[in-house]
């Protein structure tokens, strides 16, 4: 047995390794007095991840708690897997949208399809079966080979997963900006339909209940991937590029189906993927949620690779694994589902009534620390804010008024524009019918699905105009939830619940900070006016190149619902002679 | 009529098949699942499209390996009348059941919209409805669709009235524009092009049904023939 | 351990759309010269045994790996035993 | 004329999920014994001439044939010679 040499305590503590893993010396001071004594490599690592800001959105919570988050029509807000909203009949779809920037940015391909994988274990671990996805896409200009490679290869990743799953792809919107031209935008949304009684949390109750790992195998895929997603991309991340994980839709695809069928069991008690942070957050956050701990044995974690050690498969990435709660004694019948599909279902440790997470590896405990302090208690930051200046001289500069003299000279060039024209190519490569409940597939205000058996179907779109946004971030963000409230209401149907996906570039700077606060102010007051409360959402910082940052984009995601197929209205032109009304101005 | 609609893992179009048959036709429906020994007893079998092992290998390539399909060479010997459709077309391929391989597309992209399909063959029993030259709406959703095989094959295909749909405009760079071909039986069909997803009109084509309801009338008549 | 090498290559005559896009690809960088490519399958199976190896990986090749309308196979077993 | 063969293959400790449905498929279909199936690309390059032959071939590997992120490569040029 080999055995890898990890920095002791004392030297993690002297040369600063926590550093290298994203803590700070003052969440490094916080770990030594939570637990009392100098945490060990691996225990070092698992603070890091689950404080990183992609686990523990330590800078963006004062800002996320403004957000309205309530309504008659709410089931469940932000904090599990996804947000869930009623659709009547007992029925009820969740939703989420979620960043993949970095791991894009490096390897577009799989950073697409592993993003859409992961958005959709969310919806599915909830208990709902996915019926539907979109994305928002930001690229540079269209005018370099990198940029033509990283666009061709992210609406490929996105493509190969998404269809292979068999979940359509319904639409999404793209825009090309010289701002994302190192640092590309890649969001997935998932939308799900549950029937209310099915709603499953992570949540690991029950003491002596066992902890079951299902689906891949645990690699070194990824490994500080959640934290790595958190760092400003820089010219050695190319070196990184090996940390990328790579996506198996086939093992996605009998995971949704598995684990779809283990929700109607009642010898299952919990259920959450391992996304960020895989093992980890999964875990531990199934743990703290029930107010218990957990025991993991690793030695029993299904492995790829030989020799991995207890820091590397607590932070691998490994993508398509999933974790279940499952009554004492009656393990064999959830394992049994998932052997049908010729899933391995392992007992890798139990639910304790202590509330310390605690891992064993080679005989030795390599962890044991409290659940509730390492899921709940990452120091919560309020940044500095400060008006940017380019806000200040925009302001004072006069309404521009363009002169047009020639109308269809004018429209033509506006439809060359790759951000304005037809995304055909884009949505063609995309199975947006599977299922067979697509009524508007991409092309139209916003995606229509109907739902089966009954008289009523769903819109969904994804909007968000970041320039609207950079010039003025709190107005911006009052048109983003407007525009997709448009959307929705233009097919007929009435904006249930929003998701928001925040983009931003380095919070540490207080001009982005101020651009977050003014745009979550701005959302937060179309969402209360508009009666579409925010459910889910996902925070993606430090997107930025070369110290320059994106535009603000906080992507809005929105469902509504038709009470009745009859109220399906199209966006084309259907006759001649119809006449053309223009509402607003 | 009883449908059976074969499951694999990786199949994605099965409950699709599965409603076609049972919600829109209105006849009864059964998703067999792969490991299960035998298709017998089944009116009609419908290979749904999918991703059958991911696609992984070649599409249909796995599948066709698994133990159910002894059971449907059995019933297509016995002239069951069996559809596959996208991945279940690439099975029946790959299965030996037809003639011929599918390549990628030529612009190697997933493809997925409304084609128009001529009905090149009315004369069988999936096609009944149809009139001859009728030109019909049915969406694609594929990657390796393009159809491919030798002259021989194709001479073959061409004398036996065995090419059943065509394309309009060729999407994907198939050999003589071939969206659907029949084996000389006239008891299998493979096409790449998703009839199951046109079969109500909220969902933009019913064209598709009528494929269905040929199978139904032409198991009536077989069925009254026999009684 | 065996390590078996099959090359699966496109017969002739069958159109392969992944090779002319690289060939298309490859006049556009400015390559000059390059008269054809072809893209073909490289699998590596690792045995534990070489118990009737060939007559083996023969079957295997026959039956899943390669697709005999569209493709030909060749293998190497161990070390470079070429067949 | 210039045969040049290329072989892709994952680098060590990438997932090759395809490999892996192959490997599962070979078990039920009864094979025993295999350990381990790892899928890559062969790519076959006919050139015109060998001038500078293994510098534009080393290029076009880097830039175009391989993903450098998850991929190795190694090729062969006209009769064998290993590289
Ligand atoms: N990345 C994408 N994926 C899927 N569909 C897309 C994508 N981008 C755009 N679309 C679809 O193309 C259509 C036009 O999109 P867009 O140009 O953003 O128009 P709009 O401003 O009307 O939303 C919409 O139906 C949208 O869903």
């Amino acid at each position: 047995m080999l055995k890898t040499l990890e920095p002791s305590p004392e030297v993690v503590e002297k040369e600063t390794h926590y550093r290298e893993m994203g803590l700070s010396d003052e969440e490094y001071q916080l770990i030594k007095d939570i637990l009392g004594r100098r945490p060990n490599f691996t225990e070092t690592g698992i603070f890091s991840v689950m404080w990183s800001e992609h686990c523990s959105y330590k800078t963006s919570k004062p800002l996320l708690s403004r957000f309205p988050t309530d309504g008659p029509q709410v089931i469940q807000g932000p904090g599990e897997g996804a947000g869930i909203v009623d659709i009547g009949d007992g029925q009820a779809v969740a939703f989420k949208i979620e960043s993949h920037n970095h791991p894009s940015a490096v390897e577009p391909y799989q950073g697409a399809a592993t993003g859409v994988g992961g958005i959709i274990r969310d919806i599915f671990s909830m208990g709902a079966r996915p019926i539907a996805s979109l994305n928002s896409l930001r690229f540079g200009p269209l005018t370099t080979g990198r940029v033509k490679y990283l666009f061709e290869e992210v609406v490929h990743g996105i493509a190969g997963y998404g269809n292979c799953v068999g979940v359509p792809t319904v639409g999404g919107e793209i825009q090309f900006d010289p701002c994302y031209e190192g640092n590309p935008l890649v969001n997935a949304m998932s939308v799900g339909l549950i029937d209310q009684k099915d709603i499953q949390k992570g949540i690991a109750k029950g003491e002596g209940n066992t902890v079951l790992y299902v689906g891949s195998k645990t690699g070194r895929d990824g490994i500080h991937g959640a934290t790595f997603a958190s760092e400003d991309l820089s010219e050695d991340s190319e070196s990184k590029r090996s940390n990328v994980q790579v996506g198996d839709p086939f093992m996605e695809k009998l995971l949704i189906e598995a684990c779809l069928e283990a929700i109607h069991s009642d010898a299952l008690v919990g259920m959450q993927d391992m996304g960020a942070a895989g093992l980890t957050s999964s875990a531990s956050e199934m743990a703290s949620k029930a107010g218990m701990g957990m025991e993991m044995n690793l030695d029993l974690i299904p492995q790829r690779e030989e020799n991995m050690t207890a820091y590397e498969m607590m932070l691998s990435e490994s993508q398509e694994r999933m974790l279940l709660v499952v009554e004492k004694g009656r393990e064999q019948e959830i394992v049994d589902i998932f052997k049908k599909y010729s899933l391995d279902a392992v007992n890798v440790g139990h639910v304790t009534s202590d509330n310390q997470f605690r891992l064993l590896h080679n005989g030795e405990v390599v962890c044991d620390i409290p659940v509730d302090n390492l899921a709940e208690d990452a120091p919560v930051y309020h940044k500095p804010s400060k008006v940017p200046d380019y806000y200040k001289t925009f302001q004072a500069m006069p309404n521009y008024e363009p002169v047009v003299q020639d109308t269809n000279e004018m429209l033509s060039r506006l439809l060359q524009q790759p951000t304005i024209a037809s995304k055909e190519y884009v949505y063609d490569q995309y199975d947006s019918m599977v299922q067979a409940n697509t009524v508007f597939a991409p092309g139209s205000d916003a995606a229509v699905i109907r739902i089966r058996d009954y008289d009523k179907s769903i819109a969904i779109t994804t909007d968000c105009n970041s320039r609207y946004i950079y010039l003025d971030p709190e107005v911006g963000g009052k048109i983003a939830v407007a525009e997709a409230c448009r959307n929705i209401v233009a097919t007929g149907a009435k904006p249930l619940a929003l998701t928001d996906g925040l983009n931003f570039g380095n919070p540490d700077k207080p001009e982005v900070f101020w651009q977050m606060e003014k745009s979550v102010d701005g959302m937060s007051q179309a969402s209360l006016a508009l009666d579409a409360p925010v459910i889910s959402g996902n925070v993606s910082l430090y997107n930025e190149s070369n110290q320059q940052a994106i535009y603000p984009t906080p992507v809005v995601g929105m469902v509504g619902l038709h009470r009745s197929t009859e109220d399906i209205t199209p966006s084309t032109f259907r006759q001649t002679g119809d006449v053309i009304i223009q509402i607003g101005d | 009529m009883r449908f059976a609609v074969v499951v694999f893992p990786g199949s994605n179009c099965d409950r699709d098949m599965y409603h076609a048959a049972k919600d829109a036709l209105g006849e009864e429906a059964t998703l067999v699942w792969y490991q299960e020994e035998s298709l017998a007893g089944y009116d009609a079998i419908l290979i749904p499209g999918g991703f059958s092992y991911g696609d992984y290998l070649r599409c249909g390539a796995m599948a066709s390996t698994s133990p159910i399909v002894r059971s449907l060479r059995e019933e297509a010997e016995n002239g069951t009348p069996i559809l596959g459709v996208c991945n279940g077309f690439q099975i029946l391929l790959e299965a030996g059941l037809l003639p011929g391989a599918l390549l990628r597309n030529k612009q190697l992209k997933f493809l997925c919209h409304y084609e128009t399909l001529i009905v090149q063959n009315n004369q069988t029993q999936f096609t009944s409805l149809y009139e001859e030259n009728e030109a019909i709406q049915i969406p694609i959703a594929h990657g390796e669709g393009n159809y491919y095989c030798d002259d021989e094959t194709l001479q073959q295909l061409k004398r036996n009235n065995q090419i059943v749909f065509t394309y309009q405009n060729n999407p994907n760079g198939s050999v003589s524009d071939i969206a659907g071909i029949i084996n000389e039986q006239g008891n299998v069909l493979g096409m790449m092009p998703h009839p199951e997803r046109a079969t109500e009109s909220i969902l933009g084509s019913e064209d598709g049904l009528k494929l269905f309801k040929s199978m139904l009338v032409n198991w009536r008549d077989q069925y009254a023939k026999n009684a | 351990m065996i390590n078996v090498n099959v090359h699966i290559t496109l017969k002739e005559g069958v159109l392969d759309p992944e090779g002319k896009a690289i060939e298309g690809s490859l006049h556009n960088l400015g390559y000059e010269g390059i008269e054809d490519v072809r893209v073909g399958k490289l699998i590596n199976l690792t045995f534990d045994n070489s118990d009737r190896i060939e007559e083996k990986v023969e079957e295997i090749c026959r039956k899943l790996l390669a697709n005999p309308v569209i493709e030909n196979y060749t293998y190497t077993i161990e070390d470079g035993v070429a067949k």
